[in-house]
């Protein structure tokens, strides 16, 4: 049933972009901008989504697709922020735990 | 751009048939390359040319064997078990041709192409399906052709909307010579006044 | 003694000979002479097919063979009527 | 040397059909080209004959004439059309 | 405890929403290039969505049974798509006629409307089709390599003698091309370039629009899960998703630096393309 | 004297490569010769060699098969010369009315002073029916079928009335029908073999003699008299 | 099922195909043709192009008829009752679009016809090669008999004839334009029936040359 698994991660990820979507507009009604300061908070989000999505062996106390179901969503809400938002928390937060998990793996 | 030229020729209408030609024809010169020979296992083999005709045989060409009614004649199909009634039809022998036959011995074909013989074998009974398609393709032609010539190139003197155009184009004939002469008209007038003037 | 093979390089010759009077020949521009040529390579295609004693695919050649020869020239004479270049 | 051995049904015919053909193809009037081609056809029919196949001869002898009728009929009509259309125009 | 009917469900689902977002990616990847900020990542999924929800409009001049029929045909041909690939694991030759019958709903789609922009693209469905069946014929030469057409069975040819894409990469190379063809604004998507405006989906509106672009969606799954499993072997799901992933950023370049052929040009080009792979395929597996 | 050879005899074996070379070599020259002509209706002429090098390669194989292969064939050819001759006639008159509407494209009359025309077809077309009866199915539908042109014709020629189209499709629809309803019968029920037989003979005689008819009657206008 | 010596060839591919043309054939015979709407130059009017009833009927007759041809084109086990759907679906095609009234169309018609002609020579040529070269046109018994290079020249012939008769690149433009005129049910069985021909025909070159 490996299918049903990435079937639930793909809605929580699609919910998770609805509501970022929403979110971000909610926030920002100005126009594109190209410069913009890093959210603290989105960029915790982005940080803790990435590291339970490819860290989730690391907490063996709950089942692992509980955690992935959890970082996909954060994923999906930093990332599909509105255009111009949450690029660079996604970087940052997937470079932190691609460290993370070299680390653990090596 | 040479090679986006030599795309957009072929892709008119007018070069296909040729191009298609000249690749055929080509391919075809290979074909005297490959090893080519007939394998001697066929199905429905017959004898040699001209060895029933020598023996005076009255069925000549066709005579597969087999007794008007009595026994089926020898057709070697390709699936029997299909065939409940294999060879009959060769061996059957219409009154008439059966007459034909014992009065000379020079008319097997016209004797084995009335109904029985081993055309009818083959193209009614083992490979009927064949058949229905070829005269299919047949009728479908006559259809195409015959829809085409009644409809438009046949009877064009007596159809009513020809006899319509025709009219139509006499009157705008007419509209148009008439424009004619009342332009020269005005343009001898222009002239004349000139002159005058 | 009767030769089978004589008759089939017979017919080979006249349908190669036909086919290179149609398609090459003297005077196929007009397209009557071509078609009148075609029937070279039909006495041929009959000759060969007379020795493979394929004699009822033979009796529907010659009857074919007039039948297209005649569709062809209608073609011929109406287009030429029309004065249609083609 | 037996001459007169040269001229039988095989090698007749197949002169007539060659000497036929070719002059069909060298000729280059419409209704010469139908005389040859009867020429062409008397070889025929003896090839037909001389493999003894009388009914295929029989069948082949009555659609001669239709052929030659036929070619002649065509070749006559656009003879008479191309003579109009030298004189002036097509349908005038 | 295996249900089919489950199995399916969730593989369309899963086919449409990945599909989506691959296309979302897609685009944002060729806006990204182009130095556009481009839309959202779910955006295309949510105008498939919101397709379903607008009112549908029958122009005066459609032909009638076709112009609704086409597209639940389409949308029926990519669900057997689902069924027969991901699924069951079946034949590549039905992928190949479905594959052909998309051809035929493009085609149709855009002559039954009557708008002259669905003729073009209907003509030009004619003209692309010829190109596109022989690429796709690459699975046919795949037989010629692994004497089958099951794709289950490629998988475990694969598992004994490595993936094929070392062994053919010619081919892979030709159905590559089958995928850059059906991406959005690449060089040869001529049916619906934006000089006919959107080519054969311009005269459908609301629930019917919304079936094409979700069977596409299913279409743009279903063809790069081909590509995966064919040529790479036997690899576990997220592996696939991760190669659609760099997949689709790959034809999201090239759909973002290059212009669209003219119809004969990109025909030929195909054409050219095939025959270059198709006979530097089967060479080595004559000698 | 055994009627049916266990494999094919080597007289045929030997004839293959002659003929099947020969095919080729007309296939060859008549596909180049297309591939050079610029005109289209000497094209449709030349296609009908390609359509014999096609023959030549069938009837190579030499058994009854590849005889029976022939027919459709040259059914086939006829029929593809017969439709696509119509369609070049047709996109001519298109082209020249799109051109110049006020040209009249009916066929030019003609008169005919043959003296054959008046004497001979009647009897020749009497013969080839018979002769077309007795032999039935396809060879005789064509033999019967050109009897019937000919008649046709000559009764065109010398300006007499001829039957309706109506008349000689219906009588072709009865053959169709009369024919697969043979068919039916062979794969259904084999045991009335020699009702069948007769049925899709006598069927398909009729249906491919109107069909010769019907190229007749499609031609009356051109053959007509003032 | 068989009939005489040809039988039926069935398997899900096979019986996939059939249905789809079965269903196409069914919406063709319920469906009814289009306008085409095309804006005229120099003025602001529209102009329509419209199947009349006499040409409908004859063009809905013939898309059945072709319909009804390729499926079972799809299902057939013998070679040469294949090439003859070929040739019946190559002449069908033909007469779909022989009807219309543009003569650019009629001209990529003629020039198709020329093509559908021609390409009786290597589809009957090519099953004549390979019933020489096997002794048999099943394809249940051919499919069991190892290639030789004399079926493989057949079968590439039979290749040749089916790009010609259906229109795949390079011969892809004498086809292509005859789909400018209206009438899209009727155009829809064109292009479908080559498609399916195709796809069939490299199935069974595949069944020929293994």
């Amino acid at each position: 049933m490996e299918e049903l698994y990435f079937l639930i991660y793909l809605i929580v990820f699609i919910v998770g972009a609805a509501l970022g979507l929403l979110y971000s507009y909610s926030i920002h009604l100005e126009p594109f901008v190209v410069k913009e300061k890093i959210n603290i908070p989105i960029l915790a989000m982005a940080i803790i989504g990435w590291i339970l999505a490819l860290n989730f062996n690391l907490l063996n106390i709950i089942p692992s697709f509980i955690l992935i179901s959890i970082g996909v969503f954060l994923i999906g809400f930093v990332i599909d922020m509105r255009p111009g938002y949450g690029r660079r928390e996604t970087v940052i937060g997937f470079v932190v735990s691609l460290f993370i998990w070299l680390i653990t793996h090596i | 751009m040479r090679i986006g030229d030599l795309f957009n020729k072929f892709a008119t209408p007018k070069r296909v048939p040729r191009l298609f030609a000249l690749i055929l024809g080509l391919f075809l010169i290979v074909g005297f390359l490959v090893p080519m020979a007939l394998n001697p296992d066929q199905i429905y083999p017959r004898l040699e040319p001209q060895v029933q005709i020598e023996a005076n045989d009255p069925a000549a060409p066709y005579d597969r064997g087999g007794e008007v009614l009595h026994s089926p004649g020898i057709t070697d199909s390709q699936y029997p078990q299909y065939e409940p009634k294999l060879g009959w039809i060769t061996s059957y022998v219409s009154p008439l041709a059966q007459f034909v036959m014992s009065i000379s011995p020079y008319f097997g074909t016209s004797i084995y192409s009335s109904p029985g013989g081993l055309i009818d074998e083959i193209l009614y009974y083992t490979r009927g399906f064949d058949t229905v398609l070829e005269s299919s393709i047949l009728m479908m032609a006559f259809i195409i052709a015959s829809w085409l010539s009644i409809n438009y190139t046949m009877n064009r003197k007596n159809e009513v909307e020809n006899i319509q155009k025709d009219v139509k184009i006499a009157i705008s004939e007419s509209d148009r010579v008439a424009n004619e002469i009342s332009k020269s008209n005005q343009k001898a007038k222009r002239k004349q006044m000139r002159r005058e003037s | 003694m009767f030769n089978v093979f004589i008759w089939l390089i017979a017919g080979i010759i006249l349908t190669i000979i036909g086919t290179l009077g149609t398609c090459w020949g003297p005077g196929v521009k007009d397209p009557v002479v071509r078609t009148l040529n075609t029937e070279v390579a039909s006495v041929g295609v009959s000759l060969i097919l007379l020795c493979y004693n394929h004699t009822l695919a033979l009796l529907t050649m010659i009857a074919t063979s007039v039948i297209c020869t005649l569709i062809l020239l209608r073609a011929i004479s109406r287009l030429e009527e029309m004065g249609a270049d083609v | 040397m037996d001459f007169l051995g040269f001229f039988n049904i095989t090698t007749i015919s197949i002169a007539l059909m060659i000497i036929g053909s070719l002059g069909m193809i060298l000729v280059k009037k419409p209704l010469d080209k139908v005389i040859l081609f009867s020429i062409v056809d008397a070889g025929f029919l003896l090839a037909v004959v001389s493999f003894k196949y009388l009914d295929v001869a029989f069948a082949m002898a009555i659609l001669g004439p239709i052929s030659t009728i036929i070619f002649l009929m065509s070749i006559l009509k656009i003879n008479e059309i191309r003579k109009k259309q030298n004189e002036g125009g097509p349908n005038v | 405890m295996y249900n089919l009917m489950a199995d399916i469900l969730i593989n369309v689902c899963l086919a449409f929403l990945f599909g989506s977002l691959l296309l979302g990616l897609h685009r944002k990847v060729m806006a990204r290039v182009q130095l556009r900020p481009g839309p959202p990542l779910i955006q295309y999924l949510l105008h498939s969505l919101k397709f379903f929800f607008k009112e549908s409009s029958w122009p005066k001049t459609i032909s009638k049974p076709f112009y609704i029929a086409i597209t639940v045909i389409l949308c029926a041909i990519w669900v057997t798509g689902i069924i027969v690939g991901p699924v069951l694991k079946g034949s590549l030759m039905i992928i190949f006629g479905i594959y052909a019958v998309h051809k035929i709903v493009e085609h149709n789609s855009g002559s039954s409307s009557g708008s002259p922009y669905g003729k073009l693209s209907c003509v030009r469905a004619v003209f692309s089709a010829s190109s596109e069946l022989l690429l796709f014929a690459s699975v046919a030469l795949l037989y010629l390599i692994t004497h089958t057409m099951d794709i289950g069975a490629i998988i475990t040819y694969q598992q004994v003698h490595g993936p094929l894409i070392y062994k053919a990469p010619l081919l892979a190379l030709m159905f590559f091309m089958i995928i850059v063809t059906k991406a959005p604004y690449s060089p040869f998507s001529i049916t619906t370039g934006k000089d006919i405006i959107s080519g054969f989906e311009t005269e459908h509106f609301g629930f019917l629009r919304g079936y094409i672009m979700l069977s596409e969606s299913i279409m743009w799954y279903v063809l790069l899960w081909l590509f995966l499993t064919i040529f790479f072997g036997p690899i576990s799901l997220l592996w696939i998703f991760i190669g659609m992933i760099i997949i689709t950023i790959i034809t999201g370049f090239i759909s973002a630096i290059t212009p669209m052929l003219n119809p004969n040009h990109s025909v030929m080009s195909q054409l050219s393309i095939a025959l270059i792979c198709a006979i530097g395929t089967i060479i080595p597996i004559m000698i | 004297m055994p009627v049916v050879p266990p494999y094919v005899p080597f007289e045929y074996i030997n004839m293959y490569l002659p003929v099947i070379y020969t095919g080729l070599i007309i296939g060859f020259f008549s596909l180049m010769a297309i591939a050079m002509e610029k005109r289209d209706i000497h094209i449709l002429i030349l296609t009908d060699l390609v359509g014999f090098a096609m023959i030549l390669i069938v009837a190579s194989v030499g058994t009854d098969l590849a005889e029976s292969f022939i027919l459709p064939g040259l059914v086939v050819e006829l029929a593809e010369i017969l439709a696509i001759s119509e369609i070049l006639i047709s996109r001519e008159m298109r082209k020249i009315q799109s051109k110049d509407m006020n040209k009249s494209l009916s066929p030019m009359d003609m008169t005919y002073d043959m003296e054959i025309l008046t004497t001979a077809p009647n009897f020749i077309a009497l013969v080839l029916l018979a002769f077309g009866v007795f032999l039935t199915g396809f060879t005789g539908g064509a033999v019967a079928g050109g009897g019937i042109l000919l008649y046709i014709f000559s009764r065109k020629t010398r300006g007499l009335p001829v039957v309706e189209i109506e008349g000689i499709s219906g009588i072709s629809g009865l053959g169709w029908c009369m024919w697969i309803i043979g068919f039916c019968i062979f794969f259904l029920m084999p045991q009335y073999w020699l009702l069948s037989l007769f049925l899709a003979a006598g069927g398909l005689m009729l249906k491919v003699a109107t069909k010769m008819g019907i190229i007749g009657i499609l031609m009356r206008e051109e053959y007509g008299k003032k | 099922m068989a009939f005489g010596d040809i039988v039926l060839y069935i398997n899900p591919f096979h019986l996939f195909m059939f249905v789809t043309m079965l269903v196409f054939t069914f919406l063709i015979a319920i469906g009814r043709t289009e306008t085409q709407v095309e804006a005229e130059l120099g003025t602001l009017d529209d102009k329509t192009k419209k199947v009349d009833l006499k040409e409908f009927k004859a063009r809905r007759f013939l898309s059945i008829i072709c319909g009804i041809a390729t499926a079972g084109a799809m299902i057939t086990g013998d070679l040469y009752n294949l090439t003859l759907f070929m040739s019946l679906i190559g002449i069908l095609n033909i007469g779909i679009i022989s009807s219309v009234k543009q003569v650019e169309v009629l001209d990529s018609v003629f020039q198709y016809g020329l093509i559908a002609m021609m390409c009786s020579l290597p589809l009957f040529g090519g099953a004549a090669l390979i019933l020489g070269a096997c002794g048999t046109v099943s394809l249940l018994a051919i499919q069991s008999i190892k290639p030789t290079a004399m079926m493989i020249f057949g079968a590439i012939l039979m290749f040749i004839g089916a790009c010609g008769e259906s229109g795949i690149a390079p011969f892809f433009a004498s086809k292509a334009e005859m789909f400018r005129t209206p009438g899209s049910p009727f155009l829809l069985i064109v292009h479908l029936s080559s498609l399916f021909i195709i796809i069939r025909v490299i199935e069974v070159l595949l069944i020929i040359c293994t």
